[in-house]
């Protein structure tokens, strides 16, 4: 991220970063660090805690001509900023028939694993991909967290990036030539026949390795990342589903309401006749998030209950 | 009057007098219409507090910007949207400012820089924070005019935006349409310090109080704070005390209030005054108010002809206006030099 | 409801209401018309626009021993409490280890139908039935809505109660004897053998209409009134769907993570070897909800495309 | 030392410097024990403001009310929370204050009326004005006393609750626990007007600024909060001016201050100064120190050794505290009269 920042901001001047603790401090996950000595205060924008007033501004500043990436810091705090972002960035295009558009640029970090307990560990992406005007994103790999900035910097609209914590920990080498992606299409991260696990951000380490833990017991699964929240890329879902005839979605949020419901509902709607197996769904368990390692792991989908998911939908439970 | 104060020519005072009946005459006409059901939803009116809008708008460039409210007729009127195309919004017919999608709340204008029609209490600030920082860190020198009534006062948005709008300066001019209730709620129920002005300056946002009632006491306050604002941008904050003569919107019994409150208000009303005024000093005479009349009521009988007459959008096009027709091609994926780097997100 | 919180406030004087113009206004929507006068401005509390202070304020005063009913107008509004909602109110039972609750009652109007546009016409229920800790009603009937309140009043956690703007339009004859119902059951509206129809809140009439209706083609419809959204009586709809093996859910939410997406993903995951068609899903259209009249119509569920639907899932699309 | 200006004794003295000795001591070892792990997600120290919550608790009746942030170990172990409790919920163990399941940022204590432990900034100021409501309605006497940093201020939520606050007259001693820094954000950079206490008294609300590193002059103030508080139930504001020795959590670089500007702070700090001052004015001696400082070393050894043995919350309990155990059996369904009567929502 920190190297994706650099280049939009020189690429674009129009381009700046605001949010608490992007400047001085060098970003919550270190994610911004040492841009403020390079690009200055200007455009790198401490912000007083007030996430509904700088998100606010952040709308303003999109539709007055500016490109900024307003970070949120985390999800969790999101909330204070809910109404600005669904009653007037996700709004305004259509209240003022196509008139005004607000090209922002949300980040924020999500999901639980870091022990921060019921008010830091929320995993809200796929409930914000409930809301008409948005676009949802979320890197699951080093390649889309730092390709995925530049493509929704050019977005009319606004897009929200939802950055799994879990990622902050990842490095890895990266092709020095890695660039913009595409934020329109779904990954397959590993191609199976036997049945589609589909997944997105934190949990697709685990799904990828559960896959390869079903291929030692035989058992080929296609591992889909999801990528795009909103709108989700039905296509390639339908047609790794209709292929394969099974499927588990393995979601970090809270299981009621859920995306993997939305996923389920639509795989229902669309390739129904083809499904052998009824859709599972490996998701948080309807907890706020608790502090101690052993319980926040029983909350959170885990490798072995993304196999059991796998292996009950080949009726191998 | 505080008329003396200021050099007012006989043009400026019917102008003036103009834009405030032509809200009052407009508004007056809604409220019929939506009586007849041609207009629905919620309809909020201006009446009584006209002056706000003719005081400030008019000082604006082309290239300031303003930010409303749901009670944003006036605002939109006297900032130049055709009367024909807010009246075809309020029917939610395509030829509408908002192609009929907002209605009477919602009132929007790109090429006159009218920025909505904002129904969320308080949702409105931020955004014109926002324009504002696009004013400046673009040196555009425009100034944006923020309208909101003084329940939003109440709000944590008015709070953050006005901190953010100190620290940043940014160059908005924040206009609060004190008219002493918010829905039922009068001031002293929901305020400890009801001085509002006072608010502002407590955030160190230099801010004054006028009469509201009273169109050059306005214009007044506005010259002041527009000069100061464009010698060097920053925000700058005007409380207007006025009075709301109707219901809150349609829907309201008005069981918060006398008969004999309204009633003495009306007395201080703005165009009544205004124009009593104007004919005492013989700036304007029975005449040229007969004229104005006239014409607006032209204006009206076209505009609501206008609006009868447009179309309906086509329920096909349902989806419009949800996300941008045109969006960018995606990215021609990156070539790999095979070479690689540790990265960190 | 006016009633409801006349008996309310008469029976427990730890029971008060907040809110905005619920005092000297009489009540946005007239629904505490005259309280004030009878129980005065410390029981009935007007409150200044700031929707995430005083919800925090109930929430504290519910802590503290009080009863109170917060009344957020509309759901519109609720966005800018819903810091308050989830990361206290839910939170802080779970938070504490058990130790404090909140028991407080959150009442909000929520729906389209009046034309008041898109920042004024959210279904958000279905959305807050995500948040553990919540229980989340959504009453369609004059009688639910006047003896929800009284049950909610005696839970010893968060309830919020979703009362559709369309049902304040609503007036019939009501049982003089008509009292506090329970909050646990979805309600069989009208039974049928062919399919079953779920819906709640402000679709419970077009949907009833739409059973009619098919009626006269002989179809017999079940009609299911969830009533509560959180948690779901899953007992109720999958006996019914089980035993009519058709469902079709009505749904005013955004279709995309819509409750009417969780519901079918569990009639997926529970009954999907007895269905004999995909379930299908009537919900509000992925747009901000627009003014005009014909267009709002086009936006949300309406009788026709109730009736298409339940064709469909016969085969006689 | 503001000293003078009150009677202390011996005891007193010994108090102070014992409570926050004992904060300083079990967050050093919590600072450890986060390096071995035991502890673990986010631990906030309160190293250099122990004499804010020394200062205030203890004059706090059992029946009054705290609410405090993620930076609340201090406020827990002078509330009487005890140690071993605190230590066990920092380790996640079952036996802990909050059961385990909040950890370092959630403390509760129903027993000590504790309601937390908020990680939201700003999120426990309503809750704290709702106590107070509480307590002013049913009319207990009782005073909450609710903690914040002064990043807290630019939240709409302290506006809102500030406002609610003084119009309700709730029994609320606000007390902002003013560091200078939010995260690495230093107050200039995020508050225009940077006088906290006169923010609090722009709605009204009785404030003044006291020497947050002098236990006496915070205890002082609190005195006159209090009694001015118990005599007609009102919301008080106390700003504390403190500095935070260490970083804002474990994961913080400290890029925004200076080390000198650190260590300038350091040696005004609370610890250092009581201390001397006690020793020059013969009211302590080393040895009583050394006795304060074993005792407490001793405490700290208990605790966690009480920690380490004890429990982890089985994994079959994860749902548990969702909701409550138990729920009221469902209303008896009503008897219909058979007699109907018009009814409306
Ligand atoms: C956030 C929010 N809360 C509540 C409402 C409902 N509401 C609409 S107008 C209004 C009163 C606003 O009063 P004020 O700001 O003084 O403006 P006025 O109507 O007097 O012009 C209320 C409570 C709303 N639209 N937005
Ligand atoms: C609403 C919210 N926004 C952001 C954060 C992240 N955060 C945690 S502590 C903190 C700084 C708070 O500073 P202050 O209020 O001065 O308290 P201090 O840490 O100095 O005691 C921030 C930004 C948060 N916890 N909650
Ligand atoms: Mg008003
Ligand atoms: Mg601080």
């Amino acid at each position: 991220m920190n190297q994706a920042l650099r280049e939009a901001l020189q690429r674009d001047e129009r381009i700046f970063l605001m949010g608490e603790d992007v400047g001085a401090y060098g970003g919550c996950y270190a994610v911004s660090k040492g841009l403020m000595a390079e690009f200055g205060e200007d455009r790198i924008r401490d912000t007083p805690l007030s996430e509904s007033g700088f998100t606010g501004f952040g709308i303003g500043a999109a539709a007055g001509g500016l490109r900024p990436i307003v970070e949120l810091m985390t999800v969790n705090f999101s909330l204070l900023a809910l109404d600005q972002i669904m009653n007037t960035a996700a709004t305004i295009r259509h209240m003022s028939g196509g008139q005004f558009g607000v090209p922002l640029v949300i980040r924020m970090a999500t999901g639980a694993g870091k022990q921060l307990a019921a008010q830091h560990s929320h995993s809200l992406e796929g409930w914000y991909a409930h809301i008409p005007g948005l676009r949802i994103l979320a890197p699951a790999t080093l390649e889309d967290a730092r390709g995925m900035l530049w493509t929704a910097l050019q977005e009319p609209d606004p897009v929200l990036i939802f950055e799994n914590v879990m990622l902050y920990n990842r490095s890895g080498p990266l092709d020095t030539g890695a660039g913009a992606v595409d934020i329109d299409r779904a990954a397959i991260r590993r191609p199976g026949r036997d049945l589609t696990l589909l997944t997105y951000g934190g949990s697709l380490f685990k799904t990828l390795e559960a896959a390869e833990a079903l291929s030692t017991e035989g058992i080929e699964a296609e591992v889909i990342d999801l990528r795009v929240l909103r709108p989700l890329d039905e296509a390639t879902i339908m047609a790794s589903v209709g292929r394969t005839r099974r499927a588990v979605v393995v979601d970090e949020g809270w299981r009621a309401g859920s995306l993997s419901a939305e996923i389920a509902a639509r795989i229902g709607e669309q390739v129904f006749w083809r499904m052998d197996a009824p859709v599972g769904r490996v998701c948080t368990a309807e907890v706020p998030i608790p502090y101690p390692r052993h319980l926040e792991d029983a909350a959170i989908p885990q490798v072995p209950r993304i196999l059991e998911a796998a292996r009950a939908t080949l009726g191998k439970g | 009057m505080s008329a003396a104060k200021i050099h007012l020519t006989r043009e400026t005072v019917r102008a003036h007098l103009h834009a405030m009946m032509r809200i009052r005459m407009f508004e007056d006409r809604c409220a019929e219409l939506y009586t007849q059901e041609k207009i629905r939803g919620f309809l909020h009116l201006y009446d009584g507090e006209e002056a706000i809008a003719a005081g400030i708008i008019p000082q604006l460039t082309a290239t300031d910007r303003i930010v409303a409210t749901y009670r944003e007729h006036g605002h939109a009127l006297v900032r130049g949207v055709p009367m024909r195309s807010v009246m075809a919004e309020m029917f939610g017919k395509a030829t509408g400012c908002s192609g009929g999608r907002g209605g009477s709340m919602h009132l929007f204008d790109a090429a006159r820089n009218v920025y909505g029609g904002n129904a969320i209490v308080g949702g409105g600030l931020p955004l014109a924070g926002g324009l504002g920082l696009a004013d400046r860190v673009q040196g555009s020198g425009a100034v944006t005019a923020c309208f909101f009534g003084e329940g939003a006062v109440a709000e944590g948005e008015f709070h953050e935006t006005m901190n953010l709008a100190q620290l940043w300066r940014v160059p908005v001019l924040f206009v609060c349409e004190n008219n002493g209730y918010a829905m039922g709620t009068a001031l002293t129920r929901s305020e400890a310090q009801t001085d509002i002005h006072t608010r502002a300056a407590g955030y160190g946002i230099p801010s004054e109080v006028v009469d509201g009632m009273d169109v050059v006491a306005v214009e007044a306050g506005t010259r002041r704070a527009l000069a100061a604002i464009r010698e060097d941008p920053h925000p700058y904050f005007l409380e207007c005390r006025t009075y709301r003569f109707r219901a809150h919107s349609m829907f309201d019994a008005q069981l918060y209030r006398d008969k004999a409150e309204v009633e003495a208000w009306r007395q201080k009303g703005p165009i009544l005054r205004f124009r009593n005024w104007a004919l005492s000093a013989g700036l304007l005479h029975e005449a040229d108010i007969a004229a104005i009349e006239t014409e607006i009521e032209a204006e009206i009988a076209d505009a609501v002809a206008f609006a009868e007459s447009s179309e309906w959008e086509p329920v096909a096009d349902l989806l419009h206006h949800v996300t941008a027709e045109a969006r960018p091609a995606p990215p021609p994926p990156a070539e790999p030099t095979g070479a690689t780097a540790t990265a960190r997100p």
